[in-house]
């Protein structure tokens, strides 16, 4: 608990430190780095203390703190996500920090890492929303960091709106909790307005509005910090505050199930009609919600028809999953970070070929692709792989409902893959492969050993998921015990399979690598003593092939686009060729967000109309404001006493004359 | 708090209390010329008034038989003293801010358009801001409603030429429409007031003392007394600005000069709501439900029209001064959930006053910097004057109820005592409120910023002026911060 | 180690080896269609030595991942055939949920491929890969719907027990959903291997081509290396097919794997035929054709469910 | 229903009626004027005098609303009317026959149902308070149905009058205090309007205050619709 305080209070003193001496870059930078650092090593001792260690739950007496496994699982993530991207500041702010811009940053960095430890350390309610709404206007701060473009103000305000609207839906449900226990309709009133609040953090589907807006707007350790780390707090909000353990567990698994279905989905879609790199990664981030969402829900199922297996597998599957999309995540939003700093575009028909100029984060950046979108020798797979048995164990075990949730749950996941990988390829291509497309992607800069180095680490973090996996999946079981009456010792047996399985994975994939090394032994053995020429890219017989030529991402996934246009509606700039011999030609493919566009847009556009024609009552002529007030007063008599008669007790015939003189004296004012 | 118990009844202070400032200005309007003479006249009156009502508290409750006869017109009960407080402490600051913010407000108004309209004159200034002073605190310690209804037309009087600061044909016609609709609306007060007369026929002292009405309370002739109340309430709520009949309140405060807005809103409306206040404490219990009901829905519509006037506002103090309906609308609605909820109320009513002071006082500076009120000609601040703007933002959130501000602990008891329904009307008029102004505030403090550079003069001169509304906002957040904590800490407690 | 899995190792090998002979049988076949003589039997093996054998001409463009491409797609398809249970015998590898992870290896491997095509970027091999990823995105989740089939008919949980789970009765008592589902899972394995109708591998029109569009570039010991992954691949689908239409489980495993082999030679001359008698399809058509595939799958689970699959 | 009493009240009815149908501004002042000194000595013409003589109170509250009501304010609004060199027309949003039929419509409901209000037994006369309403509802005509600002001064006074006509029929008494604090509150109200119209006049080159309508939200400038989406 000491420890926590400690962290906290180191957050704070950085970010202070930071603000104070925000006229000497290095300082500030130096200041809120160290207190960074510091703050999330001293989380790390309780945090590793609870997770991998026999660490019990502890509680302070005075104020409403208390930390137990579900915050160490939600607090892990923050840590490792923080680290390499405060690392990774410096370098990104050169060139921004101008005239203290560096010390704020920093200031609102350890902010928003102190309330975002704070909301995974309090249970209490109160405590909880005000944690969460400083969390939310810390990260409105750096999200607004590039105040100047117009872009940024619209995303900021868009984040904004979104908190605010969350913490609304949080105060009511706080109000419903404070009351008794809930039970039947009311539980469910609660666990919608939960579903609503902390799904605008989490961004399921019609809610993830604010999210493709910040998270290019943002610097990108910001992003990587919010999509690594924040989302998953809104889980955290979700299992702390509004799932009770008595609840109807297959409303919870059903919810989790459609909303995960329809993000997951939905998210790689938009994702792949996508131009904006970092847009691209923020689609991703709402497609593995979903997944992650899917997971829980298959888990939930579980508990609710006393499936030991189903629910094991999913809860891991889902906690495994969290895991891997935070450093994942991190690590691709800060390979878009230093691309962007190279090339200074993040426009993916506009980049290309820097894998020549940035070896490292190129190939860091192909290794997160091919984790993410599920590929097996890497820990992004392991996670998808416990969702996907879960599923399967549905299949063979459950019937009815429990069947089809299963079957729905596959088929969504296997589609989710296989766009993923197409949209992930895309990525990595159109930015470090074939020839530069644009005179700034050809003469982007090199990288930078300083955005490198957190890059790396996370690589590590990656292999150490991987590597500590089982014990991951171990820490589910008191979640599964908590939320679901299952025995404890079935839960405990099931997840040491598990581990089986996933140890059965690295073997292979082990194999895999080894299999690879040989291969390419044995190709270098071939190719001893054979000459090695380079040519030009075979161009079927075309002379001169240019990088206008090229293919460029959104060229690669158009087929995918088109054939969903249906719930894409992209917007395409087309210029036709025209002429005997056209000149010039070109066509842009941009796929606005469809919630924003078809929900809330015309929302909003009506409410502007109707305050438009509300404004009438201000229309600046004095004799109509007199007339108004006239009238008013006349209404409230009317109302007083022709509606409450019951008040005027003694002589009601005496206030029924009054009431009539007022109204004769209204008549007299109608002019 | 029931009416007339406490009282700080001590009469020479109160007397002093009113006719200093009186006599303040007086002196500042006869000192015209000397700047500095008049400008130290101003402080003057307003320290000796705070220092007065400290004396006062110090002077202590006491019911000293002397000030029997006089406690029946001057005297202050426990809410007048709470806004005696706040008020006295808000001219302070105010009066501070304008000595500092007069002389460049000159010389730059004198830039902006060199033909434009002259200044009035600073003694005429200063005058006029004392004796409003005097005339507030003569409605905050006013014991008999005819005073009462004096002291509230005076209030008006006094303030109406502060709004035509920059001598203009808006700020005229905004003084215009401020004085008619007003003083119509005051006299409208004024025939509640005689029907209230009325209604205490029957009562053995027939007088608009209020202790001996409230101590008859119950023998108030119902009838009569409903009509009293509604036209009192159309009266002082025009005053209070509650919708519609705020009709008024932003066209003056748009016009008037930032730290005449900041007064008028956050002392004035106080002091309005002080009046309407006391008259729902006099309903007698079978007529309160009625009352109750007037002030929730004359409460929900003024939330309402300030939601939809923000929305899409292109003026930043209009914006200002609908957020003010806003929050009377809210402690409006404080009143009447009745059942002990009028100390939140009170509680509202001050965080907001502290905090829109702020606002008001960072609107004249960014007024002065840019010399528009366009929220669209505006931009770019954070670049040109990042204090204000600084200032400014933390307002915007502390103004839309972001916790630690007070106003956050205020609305969410709100939506917590509330019923359901009108909790939830309430949190969405409030997220609407939100958005308006923050998408105003954001447009005005990101993107490029207008013709202004760091370097130009009025920029420099605004920023010269951050002081007091960072005082007045860091009390605020202080305050706000205190009051979360506890209260969490004391729930939190209960529950262990 | 049991008998049955000492077996597995000869199958694997054997595999390993013979994989090259079914395309060499499928061209066999429609030479004999198009009434010529058709290359020999041994042909593949002679043109994969002397690719091997041969120097490699790199794109300037391209950067390492064109050079590892090959290799990771050979290890990535290894892998996977270590999990196959080859010749109805059982994978000693096998665990549950192995076909999952069996499947993603056949996507890593087809992954690799498209980004070293697009290391070079060239617009044909661009054109040839998306295509290829679209494809497989909507074949990804077909082969998924018949596994959660054959899940549901076995109740096993790795591919071992899938694929030997089941036998002659099956198909007796659930005729018509096991007949849909090996029609699914037919066109998924012509998708999967870019045959015709799906793509057409003799082509010689760039603009047309899928798999040979992503290979353009590749020269010398790469391009053996990729033919030689790209007929195991062909081989494991195929037997999967195979051993889905004939689950053959007499006791004795030498006429299992007997059965097997000679049920590769028949598919192998059915798609020949196929070949000669078919056109390949506009590839407008093609995600229309996958999604009826999948129709049919999830039909055939519908039947399942509803009468065991059976044709009452 | 003869006697003093009854007979002034129906003075000041005739002069609600004239002023609304009157067409000349010094006419509307001058008979401002008059109702100010009717409702001077009204309270003096309703007291008993038959028992004692009125207490001083009342008097000098009468002495002084005749002073201020009959004088003062007139003079005011005349000495306005020359600095701003105001046209004598009225120049009615509302016109004369127009408002004079409303006025009259509201008397009768005013007479109606203002007879039976439960008030005789404070009330000397039951002409009281239709007359008072009547008053009142002739002010707002003068406020709302007029085009220039100082007429709705004008009004405003009227208003007031009204307020006080029903005030000294019901024989009520706020106290001498309050009473000569309104009466300042007037006087400065009218004060400040004057200077105001004056100004206004100077400014605006004309004093319509229906054509002081530059400040207000209505029509909304058009933002771009970037702006408030989301």
């Amino acid at each position: 608990m000491k420890l926590l305080y400690a962290a906290n209070l180191l957050f704070m003193c950085g970010g202070f430190l930071a603000l104070w001496t925000r006229r000497e870059n290095f300082l500030a930078g130096l200041a809120g780095c160290l207190g960074v650092l510091s703050g999330c090593i001293c989380l790390l001792v309780p945090v590793a203390g609870i997770f991998f260690g026999s660490a019990g739950p502890v509680s302070s007496k005075m104020l409403p703190f208390s930390f137990d496994l579900l915050s160490a699982i939600f607090l892990l993530p923050v840590v490792m996500v923080a680290i390499p991207a405060a690392l990774f500041s410096p370098c990104y702010l050169k060139g921004h920090d101008t005239n203290g811009k560096g010390g704020v940053y920093w200031f609102f960095f350890n902010m928003t890492l102190a309330s975002m430890t704070l909301v995974t350390l309090t249970p209490n309610p109160l405590f909880f929303l005000v944690a969460w709404e400083m969390m939310g206007l810390m990260s409105f701060a750096l999200v607004a960091f590039e105040y100047k473009s117009a872009e940024t103000m619209r995303a900021a305000r868009t984040y904004l709106y979104a908190c605010h609207a969350g913490a609304a839906f949080l105060i009511l449900l706080i109000v419903l909790l404070d009351g008794d226990p809930l039970t039947g309709i009311m539980g469910l009133t609660v666990f919608f307005l939960g579903l609503a609040g902390f799904g605008l953090k989490i961004g399921l589907f019609p809610l993830h509005v604010w999210l493709p807006e910040a998270h290019p707007a943002a610097p990108a350790p910001v992003s990587a910090l919010m999509s690594g780390a924040m989302l998953n707090l809104g889980f955290y909000g979700l299992m702390r505050l509004v799932i009770q353990p008595s609840g109807p567990l297959e409303v919870y698994g059903w919810c989790f199930l459609t909303l995960g279905a329809i993000g997951a989905l939905g998210g790689i879609l938009f994702a792949a009609g996508q131009d904006n790199l970092k847009r691209l990664l923020a689609y991703s981030s709402i497609e593995n919600m979903g997944v992650i969402a899917l997971g829980l829900g298959l888990g939930f199922l579980g508990g609710a028809d006393d499936d030991v297996i189903i629910a094991s597998l999913g809860f891991s599957g889902a906690i495994l999953h969290l895991f891997n999309h935070a450093v994942l995540k991190g690590g691709l939003f800060l390979c878009a970070g230093s691309v962007y700093k190279a090339a200074d575009t993040l426009r993916m028909d506009r980049l290309g070929g820097l894998l020549k100029r940035m070896p490292w984060t190129g190939t860091l950046f192909t290794l997160f692709s091919l984790s993410i979108s599920a590929l097996p020798p890497f820990n992004g797979f392991l996670g998808e792989f416990l969702i996907y048995l879960a599923a399967f164990t549905g299949i063979v075990t459950a019937t009815g409902p429990m069947f089809a949730a299963s079957l729905f749950c596959i088929l969504v996941l296997a589609l989710t893959g296989g766009i993923a990988a197409g949209v992930f390829v895309k990525a990595v291509s159109a930015v470090f492969l074939g020839e530069p497309r644009s005179p700034e992607a050809a003469d982007a800069k090199s990288e930078k050993p300083g955005m490198v180095i957190p890059i790396g680490i996370f690589a590590i973090l990656c292999l150490a998921i991987a590597l500590w996996s089982p014990a991951i999946c171990q820490n589910a079981s008191p979640l599964i015990r908590y939320f679901t009456d299952l025995p404890p010792e079935d839960i405990n047996s099931q997840l040491i399979t598990i581990s089986g399985y996933l140890n059965k994975i690295g073997i292979l994939s082990c194999a895999a690598l080894v299999l690879f090394g040989l291969a390419a032994l044995f190709r270098a053995f071939l190719s001893r003593g054979r000459e090695e020429r380079t040519e030009g890219t075979w161009d079927c017989g075309y002379a001169a092939p240019d990088a206008r030529m090229e293919y460029t991402g959104s060229a690669f996934v158009q087929p995918t686009v088109d054939f969903f246009s249906f719930l894409l509606h992209s917007v395409k700039r087309v210029r036709k060729p025209e002429k005997l011999f056209p000149e010039e030609a070109s066509l842009e493919v941009e796929t606005p967000d469809g919630a924003g566009r078809f929900l809330w847009d015309p929302l909003f556009r009506l409410t502007g109309k109707i305050s438009d024609k509300v404004r009438i009552l201000q229309s600046g002529y004095l004799h109509l404001y007199i007339l108004v007030m006239i009238v008013a007063l006349i209404l409230m008599l009317v109302w007083g006493f022709a509606f409450h008669p019951e008040t005027s007790v003694p002589g009601t015939s005496e206030d029924n004359g009054y009431l009539e003189v007022q109204t004769a004296q209204a008549g007299g004012d109608r002019s | 708090m029931t009416q007339g118990s406490f009282l700080f009844a001590d009469f020479p202070i109160i007397a002093a209390l009113i006719l200093l400032p009186l006599l303040a200005g007086l002196m500042a309007f006869c000192a015209r010329g000397r700047h500095r003479l008049v400008r130290f006249t101003l402080l003057l009156g307003a320290v000796t008034h705070t220092l007065l009502t400290g004396m006062l508290f110090f002077a202590g409750k006491d019911q000293d038989p002397i000030y029997k006869v006089t406690s029946q017109w001057l005297a202050f009960d426990d809410v007048g003293g709470i806004f005696l407080a706040l008020t006295s402490l808000l001219f302070l600051a105010v009066a501070i801010h304008t000595v500092f913010w007069l002389p460049p407000e000159e010389k730059v108004s004198s830039r902006h358009d060199p033909s434009g309209a002259p200044l009035m004159r600073d003694h005429t200034f200063s005058a006029c801001l004392l004796a409003f002073l005097s005339m507030m605190t003569l409605v905050l310690a006013s014991r008999n409603f005819g005073l009462l209804w004096v002291a509230v037309e005076a209030t008006t009087l006094a303030s109406a030429p502060l709004i035509c600061f920059h001598k203009g044909a808006h700020s005229l016609e905004a003084m215009w429409k401020y004085l008619l609709i007003c003083s119509v609306g005051i006299a409208l007060a004024l025939f509640g007031t005689l029907l209230l007369t009325l209604a205490a026929q029957n009562l053995p002292s027939s007088s608009l003392g209020m202790d001996s009405l409230s101590f008859h309370m119950e023998r108030l002739h119902p009838g009569w007394f409903k009509a009293a109340f509604i036209f009192i309430l159309a009266g002082y709520g025009t005053k209070m600005g509650l919708a519609p009949f705020h009709t008024w309140l932003p066209d003056a405060h748009s016009e008037a000069p930032g730290t005449v807005s900041a007064l008028l809103s956050g002392s004035l409306l106080n002091c309005s709501f002080v009046a309407i206040y006391r008259f729902l404490n006099l309903s007698p219990s079978a007529l309160r439900p009625f009352c109750d009901g007037l002030m929730l829905v004359l409460g929900l519509i003024s939330l309402a029209v300030a939601a939809f006037f923000i929305i899409r506002q292109t003026d930043y103090k209009r914006m200002l001064a609908y957020s003010s309906v806003e929050h009377m609308g809210i402690a409006a609605i404080f009143l009447g959930l009745g059942m002990g909820s009028e100390p939140l109320a009170i509680l509202h009513l001050c965080g907001h006053s502290f905090i829109k002071v702020a606002l008001f006082l960072v609107a004249g500076n960014i007024l002065m910097a840019y010399g528009t009120r366009s929220i669209s000609e505006v931009g770019g601040m954070l670049g040109t004057v990042p204090r204000n703007t600084v200032l400014w933002l933390i307002g915007l959130m502390l103004i839309g109820g972001m916790p630690p501000s007070p106003l956050f602990v205020t609305e969410f008891l709100l939506v917590s005592s509330a019923p359901l329904w009108l909790g939830v009307t309430v949190l969405v008029l409030l997220f609407a409120v939100f958005c308006g102004m923050v998408s105003g505030f954001l447009k005005m403090a990101m993107g490029k910023g207008g013709v202004l550079k760091t370097t130009d003069f009025s920029a420099r001169q605004a920023e010269r002026l951050w002081f007091i509304p960072a005082l007045l906002l860091l009390t605020a957040l202080l305050a706000g911060s205190y009051l979360l904590f506890s209260y969490e800490l004391m729930n939190f407690w209960m529950k262990s | 180690m049991s008998q049955s899995q000492s077996v597995w190792i000869i199958c694997f090998l054997l595999s390993l080896v013979l994989c090259p002979l079914f395309p060499a049988v499928i061209n066999r076949t429609k030479a004999f269609f198009a009434g010529r003589h058709g290359p020999r039997y041994l042909q593949v093996y002679y043109d994969i030595f002397k690719l091997l054998r041969k120097g490699s001409v790199y794109s300037r463009t391209a950067t390492d991942v064109l050079r590892l491409a090959p290799m990771a797609v050979l290890g990535a398809l290894l892998t996977a055939a270590l999990l196959f249970p080859f010749g109805m015998t059982e994978s000693p590898l096998a665990f549950c949920g192995d076909f999952i992870l069996f499947f993603y290896l056949l996507g890593l491997a087809r992954v690799m491929l498209v980004l070293g095509a697009l290391d070079t970027g060239s617009s044909f091999e661009g054109m040839g890969s998306s295509r290829e990823m679209q494809f497989s995105a909507f074949a990804e989740a077909v082969i998924f719907c018949i596994l959660a089939f054959l899940v549901l008919l076995t109740g096993r949980l790795h591919l071992t027990g899938v694929l030997n789970g089941f036998d002659v009765g099956a198909w007796i008592v659930s005729g018509t959903s096991m007949l849909f589902v090996a029609g699914a899972f037919f066109l998924v394995m012509l998708t999967e291997a870019c045959r015709v109708p799906f793509d057409d591998p003799e082509t010689h029109l760039e603009l047309t081509m899928i798999h040979e569009a992503m290979i353009l570039d590749y020269g010398g010991p790469d391009l053996g290396i990729i033919l030689y992954s790209s007929y195991l691949k062909l081989w494991m689908l195929a037997s999967f097919f195979v051993m889905l239409v004939l689950p053959v489980s007499s006791g004795d495993i030498l006429s299992n794997v007997l059965a097997y082999f000679s049920g590769m030679m028949l598919t192998a001359v059915g798609i020949g035929v196929l070949e000669s008698i078919m056109a390949r399809f506009r590839f407008l058509k093609i995600p229309q054709l996958l999604i009826g595939a999948f129709c049919i799958a999830l039909a055939g689970i519908i039947l399942m469910l509803v009468f065991d699959g059976g044709v009452q | 229903m003869t006697g003093f009493p009854e007979i002034i009240l129906a003075a000041i009815l005739a002069t609600d009626l004239i002023l609304v149908s009157a067409s000349r501004l010094l006419h509307c002042i001058r008979i401002v004027a008059i109702q100010g000194f009717l409702l001077g000595i009204l309270p003096l013409v309703l007291w008993q005098w038959d028992e004692s003589l009125p207490h001083a109170e009342l008097l000098v509250v009468s002495a002084v609303n005749i002073a201020v009501k009959c004088f003062l304010l007139p003079y005011l609004l005349r000495r306005t009317m020359h600095s701003a060199n105001v046209k004598r027309e009225l120049e009615p949003l509302v016109g004369y026959s127009i408002s004079l039929l409303i006025l009259l419509c509201g008397m009768v409901c005013a007479f109606i149902f203002g007879s039976n209000l439960p008030v005789t037994n404070f009330s000397v006369s039951p002409l009281v308070s239709p007359v008072a309403f009547t008053t009142m509802g002739a002010g707002i005509l003068m406020i709302v149905g007029r085009r220039k600002a100082i007429t709705q001064v004008i009004g405003f006074l009227v208003f007031e009058n009204g307020i006080g006509i029903f005030g000294a029929g019901m024989m009520l008494q706020y106290g001498l205090i309050v009473e000569l604090g309104i009466l300042l509150d007037v006087f400065v109200l009218v004060f400040i309007m004057g200077i105001a119209v004056f100004r206004i006049s100077r400014e605006f080159d004309h004093i319509d205050s229906d054509r002081l309508n530059r400040l207000g939200d209505f029509p909304a400038e058009v933002t771009p619709r970037t702006g408030d989406d989301k």
